[in-house]
C-alpha cells in the first residue's frame, strides 16, 4: 500500500492520482477472531490498531453496523483537550493529548490536530477562582494550563464581547495551549487504514444482533452477516451502549441522549482558538474551511434519534452570540446530532462487565472524541490482558453502586442537570 | 387598532389555595361559603372581592380576601401567602394575543382562550400565568424578579407590532 | 420540539416541560439499600419505547408519565402522577 | 430606478429585481470565485440553490457575507461586494491554486503536511486564509430578531397555484391556515411560465385567504421540520443589509400545524461536462426566469443542453426576447424536439466549454459520437428536476425512486405532512451518463468537487455516500448540495454498477437554506437567554452604588464601598462592623419553602437528613439535604412556625434544584401525604441583622424582646408584619427578618435607620464570605461540592438515626466508608496568604492531596485562614502542607487545623 506523502500527491498530479489504493480492505468475516470489537468508530478502530500494534495480536475484527466513523466520531465538534479538574480524568485525557501530538505521523494520515488553544472564559471572580483551581490541579499533575487576563483574552480573540456591560462580562480565561481541534473523519479513516495494514479485519454493514453464550461466558456474536466466534468481545458503541449491552442482558448506568452541533457558512478566519465558558454551555471554534462550529448542551432527555431540537439549538446559539456578537449575521448551514451515552457521573466507563469475556467502553457523555487515542490504548490493554490499565482502572463499571464515582461537576446521579 | 397598554397593577395579597384530600367535600363547603364553585383547571371564577384562578391541578391562585378560606379547607388543604413574589402585568388593547405570541409557545391566539380562561406557560424564558379578563384585557402573573424584564420585552414587542 | 398532551392542560409545547427521569429509576422510599442503588444507577435505556417522568414545570407544575418511542418520538400514552386527581 | 453598488461601482436596477437580475441587466457576468481553486464564477440559477454568485451585502454590523445574489432583492443604496478574491474579482491571485489542482485532489490534505502538530499549524495558517468565503462583520449587529409562535390547522409551504388553492379551500371551511412563500411575491412561477391562472387570480385568491382569517407570509422560508409537526419559518422583514422598520430584521416563526402541505416544487439539475462552471453557463429555468420575470436576456447567442422538454420553453423565451438559439443539444434520441422550430441535435451531450475574459465563447458537444462546436455567449442547461423533498425528509419521511424523472419523491411519513405538485410528481427526463473528462466536470460548484474527485474517493475505498461526501467535501458548501447530490449519487451508482436508489441516500437535516445566527438566537443574543433576576430591594441597593456579584441569575451587592475604598477594604470594614457592632445585609435570594399540613414534619424528615419532628413551635435548627446517592447537596434551616406549619430555607444557588426535588418527593414519592409545600422564595424578602448589637437593634425595631438563638417569632416592623428568625451565618448573634417582598422597602429602611443609629454598616457577600469562613460554616458550591458525604463534612452526627430520609440508602455504599476520602479541614497559614482554589501538596512537585475551597483572613486579628478538602483530613490535624497555585504563582505554607477559627464554642450566640 502506498505511503502517504507530498511526493505521492505530486506523482499523482502526473497520473491523475490513479495510483492510490483503497485505504482499507473490505474483507468477509472469518468464523472466529481472538478479539472482536463491536463498533467501527474512532475508539473501536483505535482499539483494534493498538491491539495489533502494541500487543501484537493478529486475529482481530472490528464490526460496524453502518460505515466506519459514521456515529459520534463524525458527529462532534472535534475538540481535543485535557483540562479536567479531577485527577483520573485529566490523567486519562492528558495521556491521549500527548498521543494526539504525534498521531498524524504515527498513522501516516494527517488528522490535522491543530493545537491552537482551548480556552475556558471566566465571567466573575468566582469563575476565575474555579478556573484557577482547575488549572492548579492540572499544573500540579504536569499538565499545561495558564490563566489569561482580560487584556490577554481580548488580544487572543478580538471578536469576543469584552464590554463591561455584557451579560457575561469576560474577566479572563484558563487556556490549555496544547488543546485544539482535529479533523474528526480523518481520525476514523487514519486508524482504519493503519489497523487494516496490520491485518485487522474491518467489516462494515455488519450489525451485532446478539451474543453467543457458553454458560456464563460470551464466546461470539450473532450478526447480520452471520455468527462470528470470539475469544473476547469489546463493546465500543458509545451512544448505543445501552442497546448493545442490553443484548447481553446488562443494564448500564447510562442514558442515551442527543447532542447536536452546527456549523455556519465558511468565512475568513475570525475565531482563533476553541472558546468555552465556565458559566455558559457552548463551545465555539472555526474549522479550516472557515465554518464556525458550535456545540451546546445535550438535549437533556433520552433519545436515540439522531435529530436535533429547535429550542436547544436556539439556546446554544444565543449563548454563543452573547460571547461573540459578530456571529450574528453569519448563517447556520448545517446541523448534526449524535447520540451520546450520558453516564451518571459524567465520566466514561472502560473495563470489565459482569459477563465473562465481555468488556465495555462507553459512557463518554459528550467528551469522547478527544479521548480517542487514550481510549483505544487503554481499552486495547484491557482486552489484551484481561485487566484494566492503570489509567482506566478508576473508570470501572461497578463504581456507581460502590460509591466511587468520578463526578467532575458534582451534579450527581442524574444525566440531566438536577 | 387601539394601541396595547401594558402596565403593572398595584401589589395585592395573593394566596395559594391547595387541596390535598377530599376534593368533593371541600368543593361543596367552598360553594356554600363563597357562592360560586371552585373553577376547573384553566378557568377562573369569583367576584371583585374574591377570585380564584386555577393554574394547577391541586392549587388555586386566590386574589382578594383569603381570610375565610382556611376554615373551608379544614384539614384537607392549606392556604399560603405568595403575593410578594408575584407581579401582575395588565395587557389591555385589541392585540394582546399577538404580543403574547412573541417569544412564546402557547396558543394565546386560539379563539377558545376566551374571557375566564387561564393558562400557565413560558414566555421569553419566564414562567408566566395568564388570565383572560375580557376580550381586550389579559392579566399576566409574573415572578417579581423577572417582571421588569418582561415588561420591557412586551413593550418592545408591542411597539414593533404596532408599526 | 415535541408536543405533549398534558393530562391537565391539553396539548402544550415541550418547552413547558422538563424531563426528570425514567420510571425505572424511581427509588421508592422504602426500597432496600442494595435495590435502591441498582434502581438509581441503571436504566433499561431501550432503543424503543420507555416510560419517562416529565414535569409540566412551566405550566401546571404537575408530574406525569410519558410513554415515548426514543427513535420516532411517538407518544403512546401520558398519565398523571400525584395526589388524588382533583377535578 | 434603484441605485446599488457592486465592488464599488454604481449601477441601477428595476423595482423587483434580485441582485442577480440587476447584475445581469448591467452585463455583469463575473460575480464570485470558487472556494478551493478560486475559479471565476457567474450566476447559475435564479433561486436559493445558487452555488456561485455569493456576495457580501451591507455594511457595518449589518454585513451579511455569502449572500446569494439570487436571493436578495435590490433596494435603494444596497452595497454588494464580491468575496474570496485578492486583489480584485477579475484578477485573483488565489486562482494560482487552480494550477496546482492536479496535486490538490480530493482529500489531499490527509496525505501530506506530516511532522509535529506545530508544523501542521504552519501549513494550516495558509489553508485557513485561503479558505472561507466572505468576511464576518466585526461590529455589533444593530438590529433585533424576533421569534414568534403560531398555531394552525393547515400550513401550506409554497404559494404556487397548487399551494394557494389548497390554502384557500381550507381557510374557507373555517380552518386556521398559514401560507408561506420564500419569494417576495405569490406564485412566482407564473411570471416565468404564464399559465391558466393569472395575476388577477393570484390577487383574488390571496384576498379570499386573508378574508377567511388565513395568514400569508412572503419572503419566508420553511427552514426546519421538527417533531410533532413543528415547522420553523424564517421571515425576512428587511433584505440583507437593509435598515429594517422597528429594528427587527427577521422573524423566526415556530408553527405547530395540524397538517402540513408541501408544495415546494423542484430544483433544476445541471449537467456534468468539462468547464461547466464557466460564467455564462446557467440553468435553463433560471435563464427563463431572467427573461420572462425580470426582462433580462443574459446572452445573445445561446446553446441549450437538455434531457427533457422543459428546456424548449427556455429556447422559445430567449427567441421571443430576441436572442439567437444556436443549437439545442438534446440527449434524447429523435424525434425529441422535432417540430420545435429550433436546430435540435439528438443523441447529443455537452462535452466542454471555452471562454475568454471570464465569458463564455463556445460550447462543444458529442453528437452521435462526433464532436461539434458552436460559438455562444450563453448556455442554458437542464439535466432534469430534483423534487424539494428536504422538509419531508426532515420530518422523518421516506422516499421512493421515480424512474421516469430519475428522482427521489416523497413516500410515507410518520408526521401529518403531504407533498403536492411538482415535488410529488416531477417531469420525466432521459437518463444520461456524463461522458466528458471528469477532471474539469464540476458537480459541487462552490467547493470545486469534480467527477474525478468522486472517482478518486471510490478508488480509495470511500464508498458509502457519507464517506464520499466527507472525503470530497461534496454537498458541504452553502448551497448544501442542492445541485450536487444527485450527480454524486449517479456517479456512485455507476461505479457500483447498481441503480441510484441502491447506491444510498444522504439524510436532509435542518436548515433547508442557511439561517442567520442572530435569528436563531432571537432575543437571547443579548443575554444568552439568561435573564438577570432583580432583587425586590434592587432600587435601595442601586442607590448606594455597590459592587455587584452574580450568583446564579441573581446579582447581589458584594460590598458597599465608600470614599474610594477597594473591594477588599470595604469588605473588611463591613465584616468588622458585624464582629464589633452590627451589620445588615439582603438575604432575599435564599430558597424558602412553606410546608403545611398534618404530615408536614414527616415530609420534612424525608427531605432533610436531620430530625425535624422534635422541634417545638417557635424553634428552628440547622439542617442539610442529601441526594439519593447520599451526597450532601444543600443545607439550610428549618423552623416550626405553627403546629402544622414549617419554613425551610436552603441555598440561593440550589433553589431551583431544591424546588424540583421537594415537588418530586411530594408529588411522585409521597402523593398520599397531607401536606402542602409552597415555594415562597420570592414572596419573602429577607434582611439579616448580625453583630453584638443586633439584639438591641431588633428590640428597638420590634418593640419587644427578640427571640433567643434558633427561635422564631412573628412581629411587626414599621407597621409591616414580619417573621423574625434568630439564626446566624456570620458567627454573631443575628436575626433574619422575612417580609412580604412588596412591603420590604419600608422594613429595610427602618432597619437601616436603626443600624446607622448605633454606628453599624451594610455588608455584602464578600464580608459575608469572610465571616462564614472564619466561623467555619459551609457553602453550597464550595465545601459542599456535590462529591462530599455528611461524614466527609463532619455532619454525620446530625444524621437522623431513624433513617427514612432521601439518601439514606446511598450513604450505605461501601466506597463511601473507605479511607482516602477527601474530608473537610481548616487551614491556617504559617507563611504567605492562602490562595483560594490552590492545591494542597505535601511537597513541591507532588500530586495534590486536597485543595483550598475557601480562603479569607481573620477579621479582627488578621492572618490567612481557609477551609479545604484533604485526603483523610480528619486524621491530619497539625500537619504542615503547601497550598500552591502554579497558575497564579502563589503559595503558602499551611497547617491543618479544625475548621473553626472563631468562637468554636458558639458563646456569642448566647445572650
Amino acid at each position: 500500500m502506498s505511503q502517504y506523502s507530498a511526493f505521492g500527491l505530486l506523482r499523482g498530479a502526473f497520473n491523475g492520482q490513479k495510483h492510490w489504493q483503497p485505504a482499507w480492505r473490505d474483507p468477509q468475516p472469518k468464523s472466529h477472531y481472538d478479539i472482536i470489537i463491536i463498533g467501527g468508530g474512532g475508539h473501536g478502530l483505535a482499539t483494534a490498531y493498538y491491539l495489533a500494534k502494541v500487543h501484537g495480536l493478529k486475529n482481530i475484527a472490528v464490526l460496524e453496523k453502518g460505515w466506519i466513523g459514521g456515529g459520534n466520531t463524525g458527529r462532534n465538534t472535534t475538540i481535543v483537550r485535557s483540562n479536567y479538574r479531577l485527577k483520573p480524568l485529566h490523567d486519562l485525557f492528558e495521556f491521549g493529548l500527548k498521543m494526539w501530538e504525534h498521531l498524524s505521523d504515527d498513522l501516516n494520515y494527517n488528522v490535522m490536530f491543530s493545537p491552537r488553544g482551548a480556552m475556558f472564559l471566566g465571567h466573575s471572580d468566582a469563575d476565575m477562582t474555579k478556573l484557577a483551581e482547575r488549572g492548579d490541579a492540572m499544573r500540579c499533575d504536569g499538565i499545561d494550563a495558564d490563566l489569561m487576563t482580560r487584556a490577554e483574552v481580548a488580544k487572543f480573540e478580538p471578536l469576543l464581547d469584552m464590554s463591561r456591560g455584557a451579560r457575561f462580562p469576560i474577566d479572563g480565561a484558563l487556556i490549555q495551549r496544547r488543546g485544539g481541534t482535529a479533523r474528526h473523519d480523518a481520525v476514523a479513516w487514519g486508524y482504519a487504514r493503519a489497523a487494516d495494514m496490520l491485518g485487522v479485519d474491518i467489516i462494515q454493514k455488519c450489525e451485532v444482533t446478539g451474543f453467543v453464550r457458553d454458560g456464563a461466558a460470551v464466546v461470539g456474536v450473532e450478526t447480520t452477516r452471520g455468527r462470528i466466534g470470539a475469544g473476547r468481545v469489546g463493546i465500543c458503541v458509545a451512544g448505543n451502549s445501552g442497546h448493545v449491552a442490553g443484548l447481553a442482558g446488562l443494564q448500564l448506568p447510562v442514558e442515551s441522549q442527543t447532542l447536536q452541533a452546527m456549523v455556519t457558512e465558511g468565512v475568513k478566519p475570525m475565531i482563533n482558538s476553541v472558546i468555552m465558558s465556565q458559566s455558559l454551555h457552548c463551545y465555539i471554534s472555526q474549522s479550516d474551511k472557515g465554518g464556525v462550529v458550535f456545540g451546546g448542551d445535550p438535549d437533556n432527555w433520552p433519545s436515540y434519534a439522531q435529530r436535533g431540537n429547535s429550542k436547544v439549538m436556539e439556546g446554544a446559539v444565543a449563548q454563543g452570540l452573547a460571547l461573540v456578537p459578530a456571529l450574528s449575521r453569519l448563517r447556520m448551514v448545517r446541523t448534526w446530532s449524535g447520540v451520546t451515552d450520558m453516564s451518571f457521573d459524567g465520566a466514561p466507563i472502560i473495563g470489565e462487565t459482569p459477563v465473562k469475556n465481555l468488556y465495555l467502553n462507553g459512557g463518554w457523555c459528550y467528551g469522547g472524541f478527544k479521548a480517542t487515542p487514550a481510549s483505544g490504548w487503554t481499552y486495547a490493554h484491557t482486552l489484551a490482558t484481561g485487566t484494566p490499565h492503570a489509567l482506566n482502572a478508576p473508570f470501572a463499571l461497578d463504581r456507581f453502586e460502590r460509591g466511587a464515582t468520578i463526578d467532575e461537576t458534582g451534579s450527581g446521579p442524574m444525566p440531566n442537570s438536577r | 387598532m387601539t394601541k396595547l397598554s401594558i402596565s403593572m397593577l398595584p401589589a395585592a395579597p395573593l394566596h395559594a389555595f391547595e387541596i390535598w384530600g377530599n376534593p368533593a367535600a371541600v368543593g361543596k363547603r367552598f360553594k356554600a361559603a363563597c357562592g360560586f364553585a371552585l373553577p376547573a383547571l384553566g378557568r377562573s371564577d369569583g367576584t371583585a372581592a374574591l377570585r380564584l384562578i386555577r393554574f394547577e391541578p391541586t392549587v388555586w391562585l386566590v386574589e382578594g380576601d383569603a381570610s375565610p378560606l382556611a376554615s373551608i379547607l379544614s384539614d384537607d388543604g392549606a392556604v399560603t401567602a405568595i403575593g410578594g413574589g408575584i407581579v401582575r402585568i395588565r395587557l389591555s388593547g385589541n392585540n394582546w394575543r399577538t404580543v403574547l405570541m412573541e417569544g412564546g409557545v402557547f396558543d394565546a391566539e386560539s379563539p377558545t382562550f376566551a374571557a375566564g380562561c387561564s393558562a400557565a406557560t413560558i414566555i421569553d424564558h419566564v414562567n408566566v400565568r395568564l388570565h383572560v379578563v375580557d376580550e381586550t384585557t389579559c392579566d399576566a402573573y409574573v415572578p417579581l424578579s423577572f417582571s421588569q424584564g418582561l415588561l420591557h420585552f412586551w413593550t418592545q414587542a408591542a411597539d414593533a407590532l404596532a408599526g | 420540539m415535541m408536543q405533549f398532551t398534558c393530562p391537565h392542560c391539553g396539548p402544550r409545547a415541550q418547552a413547558e416541560f422538563v424531563y426528570e427521569r425514567t420510571v425505572d429509576s424511581v427509588v421508592a422510599l422504602d426500597a432496600p439499600p442494595e435495590d435502591a442503588m441498582r434502581t438509581l444507577f441503571t436504566r433499561n435505556n431501550p432503543r424503543g419505547v420507555d416510560d419517562e417522568i416529565w414535569r409540566h414545570t412551566y405550566g401546571c407544575r404537575a408530574w406525569m408519565v410519558i410513554t415515548r418511542h426514543r427513535v420516532t418520538n411517538e407518544i403512546s400514552a401520558i398519565r398523571a402522577v400525584g395526589p388524588e386527581a382533583l377535578t | 430606478m434603484i441605485t446599488f453598488s457592486f465592488d464599488g461601482k454604481s449601477y441601477t436596477a428595476r423595482e423587483g429585481d434580485t441582485l442577480a437580475a440587476a447584475l445581469l441587466r448591467n452585463g455583469v457576468g463575473l460575480v464570485g470565485r470558487s472556494f478551493k481553486y478560486h475559479r471565476p464564477r457567474g450566476i447559475m440559477t435564479a433561486g436559493v440553490e445558487e452555488p456561485n454568485a455569493l456576495v457580501t451585502i451591507g455594511e457595518g454590523g449589518r454585513t451579511e457575507p455569502n449572500t446569494r445574489a439570487t436571493d436578495v432583492f435590490v433596494y435603494e443604496g444596497l452595497v454588494a461586494k464580491s468575496q474570496n478574491r485578492w486583489p480584485n474579482l477579475s484578477f485573483d491571485v488565489g486562482s494560482v491554486l487552480g494550477l496546482a489542482a492536479p496535486a490538490l485532489s480530493a482529500g489531499f490534505y490527509y496525505k501530506t503536511f506530516f511532522g509535529s502538530a506545530k508544523k501542521w499549524m504552519f501549513y494550516e495558517y495558509f489553508i485557513r486564509k485561503a479558505a472561507g468565503l466572505g468576511n464576518a462583520p466585526t461590529q455589533t449587529d444593530p438590529d433585533r430578531f424576533s421569534q414568534r409562535a403560531a398555531f394552525c390547522d393547515l400550513l401550506v409551504i409554497g404559494a404556487g397555484p397548487a399551494g394557494m388553492q389548497a390554502a384557500v379551500e381550507a381557510a374557507e371551511v373555517g380552518k386556521r391556515v398559514i401560507l408561506v412563500e420564500q419569494d417576495n411575491i405569490l406564485a412566482p412561477s407564473l411570471l416565468r411560465d404564464p399559465q391558466a391562472q393569472d395575476a388577477a387570480w393570484i390577487k383574488a385568491t390571496a384576498e379570499r385567504i386573508r378574508a377567511a382569517g388565513g395568514r400569508i407570509l412572503t419572503r419566508t422560508t420553511a427552514s426546519g421540520y421538527w417533531e410533532h409537526d413543528l415547522v420553523t419559518l424564517t421571515q425576512r422583514i428587511a433584505e440583507p443589509g437593509q435598515i429594517p422598520p422597528h429594528n427587527v430584521a427577521q422573524c423566526l416563526w415556530h408553527v405547530r400545524a395540524g397538517h402540513v402541505i408541501l408544495a415546494t416544487g423542484s430544483i433544476e439539475r445541471p449537467m456534468a461536462f468539462a468547464h461547466n462552471d464557466r460564467p455564462g453557463v446557467m440553468l435553463s429555468q433560471a435563464v427563463r426566469t431572467y427573461v420572462q420575470r425580470f426582462g433580462v436576456v443574459p446572452g445573445k447567442r445561446a446553446v441549450i443542453a437538455t434531457n427533457n422538454d422543459d428546456a424548449y420553453k427556455t429556447a422559445q423565451a430567449l427567441k421571443d426576447a430576441g436572442a439567437h438559439i444556436v443549437a439545442i443539444i438534446d440527449a434524447r434520441p429523435a424525434p425529441a424536439g422535432a417540430g420545435s422550430g429550433f436546430r435540435v441535435y439528438n443523441n447529443a451531450v455537452p462535452l466542454s466549454t471555452k471562454g475568454a475574459r471570464h465569458c463564455l465563447k463556445s460550447v462543444t458537444a458529442l453528437v452521435d459520437d462526433k464532436t461539434v462546436s458552436w460559438d455562444a455567449d450563453l448556455m442554458a442547461v437542464s439535466g432534469g428536476f430534483t423534487p424539494v423533498v428536504h422538509l419531508h425528509m426532515q420530518a422523518g419521511g421516506t422516499l421512493d425512486w421515480n424512474e421516469h424523472a430519475q428522482a427521489f419523491v416523497p413516500a410515507a411519513s410518520r408526521q401529518n405532512v403531504t407533498t403536492i405538485g411538482g415535488a410529488a410528481d416531477p417531469q420525466a427526463i432521459f437518463k444520461m451518463v456524463p461522458v466528458s473528462s471528469p477532471k474539469k466536470s464540476f458537480i459541487d460548484f462552490q467547493n470545486d468537487v469534480t467527477l474525478a474527485d468522486v472517482d478518486l474517493a471510490w478508488a480509495e475505498g470511500y464508498r458509502s455516500v457519507e464517506h464520499l461526501k466527507r472525503y470530497t467535501t461534496l454537498g458541504m458548501a452553502t448551497d448544501q448540495g442542492k445541485l450536487s447530490n444527485m450527480a454524486a449519487l449517479g456517479r456512485l451508482a455507476e461505479k457500483q454498477g447498481v441503480a441510484i436508489p441502491e447506491a444510498g441516500l444522504t439524510t436532509f437535516r435542518p436548515p433547508y437554506t442557511p439561517v442567520t445566527m442572530g435569528l436563531i438566537a432571537g432575543a437571547g443574543a443579548k443575554d444568552a437567554g439568561a435573564h438577570i433576576r432583580r432583587l425586590a430591594l434592587y432600587d435601595l441597593h442601586a442607590a448606594k452604588n455597590p459592587i455587584w456579584q452574580p450568583l446564579g441569575y441573581w446579582f447581589r451587592p458584594r460590598a458597599y464601598p465608600t470614599g474610594g475604598e477597594t473591594l477588599a477594604q470595604a469588605a473588611l470594614r463591613e465584616a468588622k462592623a458585624v464582629r464589633n457592632n452590627v451589620g445588615m445585609t439582603d438575604v432575599s435570594t435564599l430558597a424558602k419553602f412553606e410546608i403545611s399540613g398534618p404530615d408536614a414534619a414527616a415530609f420534612l424528615e424525608i427531605i432533610c437528613a436531620t430530625t425535624v419532628s422534635k422541634l417545638a413551635v417557635g424553634r428552628g435548627r440547622y439542617t442539610f439535604m442529601l441526594r439519593e446517592d447520599g451526597v450532601v447537596f444543600d443545607d439550610g434551616t428549618v423552623w416550626r412556625l405553627d403546629e402544622n406549619r414549617y419554613l425551610l430555607t436552603s441555598s440561593t444557588g440550589g433553589a431551583d434544584r431544591m424546588a424540583t426535588h421537594i415537588s418530586y418527593v411530594r408529588q411522585v414519592l409521597c402523593p398520599q401525604m397531607r401536606v402542602s409545600a409552597v415555594n415562597v422564595q420570592e414572596h419573602y424578602a429577607g434582611i439579616a441583622v448580625a453583630g453584638p448589637k443586633a439584639k438591641s437593634v431588633l428590640a428597638t425595631l420590634i418593640g419587644e424582646e427578640p427571640p433567643r438563638h434558633m427561635s422564631t417569632v412573628p412581629a411587626s416592623i414599621a407597621g409591616v408584619p414580619v417573621i423574625i428568625l434568630a439564626a446566624s451565618y456570620s458567627g454573631e448573634r443575628a436575626f433574619e427578618i422575612y417580609v412580604d417582598a412588596s412591603q420590604a422597602e419600608a422594613v429595610w429602611a427602618a432597619c437601616e435607620t436603626q443600624v446607622n443609629e448605633v454606628g453599624g454598616a451594610l455588608y455584602g457577600l464578600e464580608a459575608m464570605e469572610f465571616l462564614r469562613i472564619e466561623k467555619g460554616h459551609l457553602v453550597v458550591g464550595g465545601e459542599v461540592d456535590g462529591r462530599m458525604t455528611p461524614h466527609d463534612l463532619a455532619l454525620d452526627k446530625m444524621l437522623n438515626k431513624a433513617g427514612g430520609y432521601v439518601g439514606a440508602s446511598g450513604l450505605a455504599r461501601p466506597a463511601l466508608a473507605e479511607t482516602r476520602r477527601r474530608q473537610l479541614v481548616g487551614l491556617e497559614a504559617i507563611e504567605g496568604d492562602i490562595p483560594e482554589g490552590a492545591m494542597l501538596v505535601t511537597q513541591e512537585g507532588a500530586s495534590p492531596v486536597g485543595h483550598v475551597s475557601a480562603a479569607a483572613f481573620r477579621i479582627i486579628e488578621g492572618g490567612s485562614v481557609a477551609l479545604g478538602q484533604l485526603t483523610d483530613g480528619f486524621a491530619r490535624h497539625g500537619e504542615e502542607l503547601i497550598a500552591t497555585s502554579p497558575t497564579r504563582g502563589q503559595k503558602a505554607r499551611v497547617r491543618v487545623v479544625v475548621p473553626h477559627f472563631y468562637d468554636a464554642a458558639g458563646e456569642r450566640y448566647r445572650d
